[in-house]
C-alpha cells in the first residue's frame, strides 16, 4: 500500500493534464475519465485504511528529500476527500451541462482533488504549502466559473484573502527554516522540542494559525466564505464546504499545531475561542439569510466551529495535563463531526443545486411546495437537515453528543451549554429551509418544475445513505478502531509524531 | 554589505511610491523597479538562478499588469476604505511590526547561513554530495529537479492550474441556454 | 493592432530569434549554468510576446495558434509527470533519477550528464513557455466594452472554445 | 538588520493589500509581500563572502574529481534558492489568475474601485 502512495497525487494530476485536450467533442469521454479517476481514488482510499508508513520520494532518505506520510489522520482525510469528490463528480456529470468549457471544469476539479490529497499526505512543510496553493488556486478559478458579476467578485475577494493566507504560511515556513534549518516536519518538531519555542517560532506559529484560519474561514477571518461558497456551481460548493475548508484549514492547522509545534495551553484556548466564536456567529448570521446557498454557507462556518472546538478542547486538556481519556473523547468528537459535516453539508449543497437547477432561483421566498414536484431531493434534504440539526438516529447527533459529553466530563459546562444552544439554532435554520422550500404554496411560475434525473439523484442518494449509516462509525467498535481511533491517536500523540515518522 | 542596504532602501522607497501614488501606471512601473531591485539583490546574494528567473518573470508580470491597466479609463481612485477600518488595520500592522523586531533577533546573524549551525541540515548534503549523487553541477537544479522534484511537480501544476483558471475566467460565454439534454 | 513601423518589425524579427535561441540555451544548459526550465520557458514566451508587440496579435496567432499552445501546455506537464512515473517504474520510486543512477551516468560537467534533470528541464521549459504565452494571448484577446453593464458578455473573445 | 528592512517591505505590502480600494493596487500589495518573503528566504541562506552554489572546474580536485573543501566551506545554501524558484513561479501563476479576474470584472463594471463594485451583502 505504501508503495502506491504517489498514486493519490499522480492519478488526479495526470488526468487533469490530459482532460483539457478533450475539446467539445470528447465531452462525454472526458466526463467518463474524470469519474473513473474519482472512483479509483475512492478505492485507493478505502484500501489505505489502517495502514501507515513513510514513502520516500526519489529514494532520498527522509533527511534530504521529501517524504509522504500516511498515518491515521491522513487516511481519514483521504477517505473523506474521495467520498465527497466521488459524489460531487457524479453530480456534476449532468449538472455542469448548463455551463460551457466542461473539460476545463473537470480538469480544475481534478487539480483541486490532487492538491488536497497532496496536502494531506505531505510530510514536508514547504511541500504542504505548494499543494495548498494548487488546491486554493483551482478553487479560486472554480468559484468564478460562472463568470457572472457575483461570481467574479466573490472569486476576487476569495483570491485576495486566500493569497494573503498563503503568503502568511510561506512566511511562517521561512521563519521556521531560519530557526531550525530544516523543512521536514518531523525534523522541525525535533528541533523545536530541543530548543523550545522562542519568539521567532512563536511568531511563525501565529502566522500559521492566521493563514490556515483564513483558509478554514474561522470567525474573525470568515469574510470570504459567505460570498465564495454560494457563488460556485453546486458541486463545487459541496466540495468547498465539504472538504476544502477542512483539508486546507482544519487538517493543516491541527497538523502544524499538534504535531509540529506541540499543543500548549494558550494555543488550546485560542482554538477553543475561535471555535466558539465561529459556532455562535455563524449560526446567528445564518438564521437571517433568505438565499438558500448563503444560509448553508453561514451554517458551514458554524459547523466548522464545532470541529475546531472539539480539537482545541482536547488539546487544552492534553496541555493542561488532564485526563487523557477526556481529551481523546473531545478530539474524537471533533474529528467525527468533521467527517459528518463533510457528508451532510455536501449533500445539502447538492440538493440546493438540484433545487436551483429546477427552479432557476436560490431565493427561498420565491419557492415553496416543491415537496411533491421533487420527492427525492426533498427526502435527501430532510435526511441531511436532520443530521446537521442533531436528530437522534442520524450522524450529526452522535458527534454532537460526544462533544457535549466530553465538555461535561472536563467540567466545561458552559461550553456544553453553548453546543446545545447552537444546535437548536441549527435546527431552526433548517426548519426554515424545509418550510420555505418544500412546504407551503407552490408559486405559479414553478408549476412546471421537474425532478432531476440519473446521476444527480444517484449522487444524492449515495450521500443520504452515508448520512444514515454514519453513526455506525462510532457505534460499531471494529469500524471505530480502524477508522477514527488511529486519527485521534495521531493528534493525541502530539510531538511524538517526529519519532514515529523517523522510525517508519 | 552596504550594497544590500542601498538596494533594500531602494526597494522600500519604490514600494512606498507604488502604494501611495494615485496614478495606476506609475504604480505598476514602481513594481517593476522593486522587482529589478530584488533581482540585483539576488545577484549580490549569490543566487544567479533566482536573479535570472526573477528578472524574466518580472518582465512578463509587468506586461500582464500593464495589460490590465493600460488603455483603461484610469479614473484616479485615491483614498482608502472607510476611516475606521483603516485605523484598525494600521494599528494591527504596527503591532505586527513591533513583534517583528523581536522575531528578527531570533534569526542567525545576516551572512551566517542557518544550515552551517544545524548538524543534520539537508543543505550540507546538497553541497557536499549533490554533484556526486545527481550529476548536476548546478546545485539548485539538482535540488529542484532531483532532491525536491516533487515540489517542482507541484509548482508546474500550480502554473498549469492558474493558466486553465485564467482561460476559464476569460472565456466568452459561461452559461448555455437552459435545455434538457435528455430530450 | 496593426503592429508598429517597419523598423521595429525588422529589428524585432531578428531579436526574436536571438531571444528564442537564448531561451533554448538556458533550458538545455540548466543543469550546468544558472537558469533552467523556468527561466528558459519564460524567455521563450517573452520572445513571442515581443513578436506580438511588434507585429500585432493576429500575426502571432497564425504562427502559434491558441489551441496548439494549449496542447503544448498539457504535453509539457504530462511529460514531466511521465518522467516521475518512469522513475517509479524503472528506478523503484517516484521521481528517481533513473537515467543517472542506472543507465547513463555521464561525466560531471558535461552537457550529457545528470540523467533526467535536463529532460525535466526541457519538459518544464515547454510547459512554462506555452502556458505563459497562452495567458498573455488570452489577456490581450480580451476586449472590454465599456458601453454598458450588460449581463451577457458578448464582447469577451473566445479563448479556446473553438478547438 | 537587513531582515528588519525586509520585514518592513512585507508590512508595506500587507498595508497596501488591506487598506487600498483599487483592485490593481491590492494585487500590487500582494506582489510586494511575495517579493519580501522571497528576499527573506534567500537572505537566510547567504554567507558573507560566499560563492554561488554552482560547481565548476575550479572547484573539482584534479584527479579524484572530488569537490574541493573551498567550495563546501563557502557555497551559499542552495535549498532556499530552490524554494524561492518555486515560490516565484507560484506567485506568477496567481498573478496571472488575479489579473484575469480584475480584467473581467473591469469589463463588467468599468472601474477598479471595489467600493463601487461591491454588490454582495456583507
Amino acid at each position: 500500500m505504501i508503495r502506491a502512495l504517489p498514486a493519490f497525487v499522480v492519478i488526479p494530476l495526470v488526468s487533469a493534464f490530459v482532460l483539457p485536450v478533450f475539446g467539445k467533442k470528447g465531452k462525454s469521454a472526458a466526463t467518463l475519465l474524470a469519474n473513473l479517476a474519482t472512483v479509483a481514488l475512492l478505492v485507493l482510499a478505502i484500501a489505505s485504511i489502517g495502514k501507515s508508513g513513510v514513502y520516500e520520494v526519489g529514494n532520498w532518505p527522509i533527511r534530504v528529500g521529501i517524504v509522504l506520510v500516511l498515518d491515521g489522520l491522513s487516511s481519514l482525510m483521504l477517505l473523506v476527500i474521495s467520498v465527497v469528490s466521488f459524489a460531487a463528480m457524479l453530480f456534476s456529470a449532468r449538472y455542469m451541462e448548463q455551463y460551457t468549457a466542461k473539460a476545463k471544469y473537470l480538469s480544475l476539479f481534478m487539480l483541486m482533488v490532487g492538491g488536497m490529497n497532496g496536502v494531506v499526505l505531505s510530510g514536508d512543510i514547504f511541500n504542504l504549502f505548494v499543494f495548498l496553493e494548487i488546491a486554493s488556486i483551482a478553487s479560486y478559478a472554480l468559484v468564478g466559473f460562472g463568470c457572472g458579476n457575483e461570481e467574479l467578485e466573490a472569486s476576487f475577494k476569495y483570491m485576495v484573502l486566500g493569497s494573503i493566507a498563503s503568503i502568511f504560511v510561506l512566511f511562517g515556513v521561512a521563519l521556521v527554516y531560519g530557526n531550525t534549518g530544516s523543512l521536514n516536519m518531523a525534523y522541525i518538531s525535533k528541533a523545536i522540542q530541543g530548543s523550545g519555542l522562542n519568539a521567532g517560532l512563536g511568531f511563525a506559529l501565529a502566522l500559521f494559525i492566521v493563514g490556515f484560519g483564513l483558509k478554514a474561514a474561522l470567525v474573525p477571518f470568515h469574510a470570504w466564505l459567505p460570498d465564495a461558497h454560494p457563488s460556485a456551481p453546486a458541486p463545487i460548493s459541496a466540495m468547498l464546504s465539504g472538504v476544502v475548508i477542512k483539508t486546507l484549514g482544519v487538517y493543516a492547522l491541527s497538523r502544524v499545531v499538534f504535531n509540529v509545534f506541540g499543543i500548549s495551553i494558550p494555543t488550546g484556548w485560542l482554538l477553543i475561542v475561535l471555535g466558539l466564536l465561529s459556532m455562535v456567529a455563524g449560526a446567528f448570521l445564518a438564521i437571517g439569510q433568505w438565499d438558500l446557498k448563503r444560509l448553508m454557507a453561514y451554517s458551514s462556518i458554524s459547523q466548522m466551529g464545532y470541529v475546531v472546538l472539539g480539537i482545541g478542547l482536547g488539546g487544552l486538556i492534553i496541555a493542561g495535563g488532564g485526563n487523557l481519556a477526556w481529551a481523546s473523547l473531545a478530539i474524537l468528537g471533533g474529528l467525527f463531526h468533521l467527517v459528518n459535516h463533510a457528508v451532510y453539508k455536501s449533500l445539502l449543497f447538492l440538493t440546493s443545486g438540484s433545487v436551483e437547477m429546477s427552479t432557476g432561483t436560490r431565493e427561498m421566498r420565491q419557492m415553496g411546495g416543491l415537496a411533491e414536484k421533487m420527492p427525492v431531493t426533498r427526502a435527501t434534504c430532510i435526511i441531511a437537515s436532520a443530521s446537521i440539526a442533531g436528530i437522534p438516529p442520524f450522524s450529526g447527533f452522535w458527534s454532537k453528543l460526544i462533544l457535549v459529553v466530553a465538555a461535561i466530563q472536563a467540567h466545561f459546562y458552559w461550553v456544553a451549554a453553548i453546543i446545545v444552544f447552537v444546535s437548536l439554532c441549527t435546527l431552526i435554520m433548517y426548519l426554515k429551509v424545509q418550510r420555505y422550500v418544500f412546504l407551503g404554496e407552490l408559486p405559479e411560475n414553478l408549476q412546471q418544475t421537474k425532478e432531476n434525473k440519473n446521476s444527480m439523484l444517484v449522487a444524492m442518494i449515495f450521500l443520504a445513505c452515508l448520512c444514515v449509516l454514519m453513526g455506525l462509525l462510532v457505534l460499531v467498535p471494529s469500524l471505530k478502531q480502524s477508522i477514527l481511533d488511529p486519527a485521534v491517536q495521531v493528534l493525541m500523540d502530539g510531538v511524538k509524531y517526529s519519532a514515529t515518522v523517523m522510525k517508519m | 554589505m552596504a550594497v544590500f542596504y542601498i538596494l533594500l532602501l531602494f526597494m522600500i522607497i519604490a514600494a512606498i511610491i507604488a502604494v501611495e501614488t494615485s496614478d495606476l501606471l506609475s504604480s505598476v512601473i514602481c513594481v517593476g523597479a522593486i522587482g529589478f531591485g530584488g533581482s540585483l539583490m539576488f545577484l549580490f546574494l549569490r543566487a544567479p538562478d533566482i536573479a535570472i528567473t526573477q528578472i524574466v518573470v518580472e518582465v512578463l508580470g509587468l506586461i500582464i499588469l500593464l495589460r490590465a491597466t493600460i488603455s483603461r479609463d484610469l479614473t484616479f481612485i485615491t483614498g482608502d476604505r472607510e476611516f475606521f477600518g483603516t485605523v484598525v488595520s494600521v494599528v494591527i500592522i504596527l503591532v505586527i511590526c513591533l513583534a517583528g523586531i523581536k522575531v528578527v533577533e531570533t534569526l542567525p546573524d545576516f551572512g551566517s547561513a542557518i544550515f552551517t549551525k544545524v548538524p543534520e541540515a539537508a543543505s550540507q548534503t546538497y553541497i557536499s554530495e549533490g554533484l556526486a549523487k545527481t550529476g548536476a553541477a548546478n546545485l539548485v537544479a539538482s535540488v529542484i529537479l532531483d532532491f525536491r522534484a516533487y515540489d517542482t511537480l507541484g509548482e508546474a501544476t500550480v502554473l498549469f492550474t492558474s493558466i486553465i483558471g485564467a482561460t476559464v475566467i476569460l472565456r466568452k460565454k459561461a452559461k448555455k441556454m437552459v435545455e434538457d439534454p435528455d430530450e | 493592432m496593426k503592429g508598429m513601423t517597419v523598423v521595429v518589425k525588422t529589428i524585432a524579427s531578428w531579436v526574436k530569434v536571438l531571444i528564442f535561441l537564448f531561451g533554448i540555451y538556458i533550458i538545455i544548459f540548466g543543469h550546468l549554468t544558472p537558469g533552467g526550465g523556468f527561466a528558459g520557458g519564460v524567455i521563450l514566451a517573452s520572445s513571442y510576446v515581443l513578436l506580438m508587440l511588434a507585429f500585432g496579435r493576429e500575426f502571432v496567432e497564425e504562427n502559434l495558434p491558441l489551441p496548439l499552445a494549449s496542447k503544448l501546455d498539457c504535453v509539457g506537464a504530462f511529460l514531466f509527470a511521465l518522467i516521475a512515473v518512469l522513475g517509479l517504474v524503472l528506478g523503484g520510486s517516484f521521481f528517481v533519477n533513473f537515467l543517472y543512477q542506472k543507465y547513463l551516468p555521464g561525466q560531471a560537467l558535461n552537457l550529457i550528464s545528470a540523467g533526467t534533470i535536463p529532460l525535466s528541464n526541457i519538459a518544464i521549459g515547454l510547459k512554462v513557455g506555452a502556458s505563459l504565452f497562452l495567458v498573455i494571448l488570452s489577456l490581450s484577446m480580451f476586449k472590454p466594452d465599456l458601453s454598458g453593464t450588460e449581463k451577457d458578455s458578448s464582447f469577451v473573445v473566445n479563448t479556446t472554445e473553438k478547438e | 538588520m537587513p531582515y528588519a528592512l525586509c520585514f518592513l517591505l512585507f508590512m508595506i505590502g500587507l498595508y497596501c493589500a488591506v487598506v487600498k480600494k483599487n483592485m490593481v493596487k491590492i494585487v500590487i500589495g500582494i506582489m510586494v509581500m511575495e517579493y519580501a518573503v522571497n528576499l527573506f528566504l534567500i537572505m537566510l541562506g547567504y554567507r558573507t563572502g560566499g560563492t554561488a552554489p554552482i560547481v565548476d572546474k575550479t572547484y573539482l580536485e584534479s584527479g579524484t574529481g572530488q569537490i574541493a573543501a573551498s567550495f563546501i566551506n563557502t557555497s551559499v545554501d542552495p535549498l532556499p534558492q530552490a524554494l524561492v524558484l518555486t515560490a516565484i513561479v507560484i506567485s506568477l501563476g496567481s498573478l496571472a489568475l488575479m489579473i484575469s479576474i480584475c480584467t473581467r470584472t473591469y469589463g463588467k463594471y468599468g472601474t477598479f474601485d471595489i467600493t463601487e463594485i461591491r454588490r454582495l451583502k456583507g
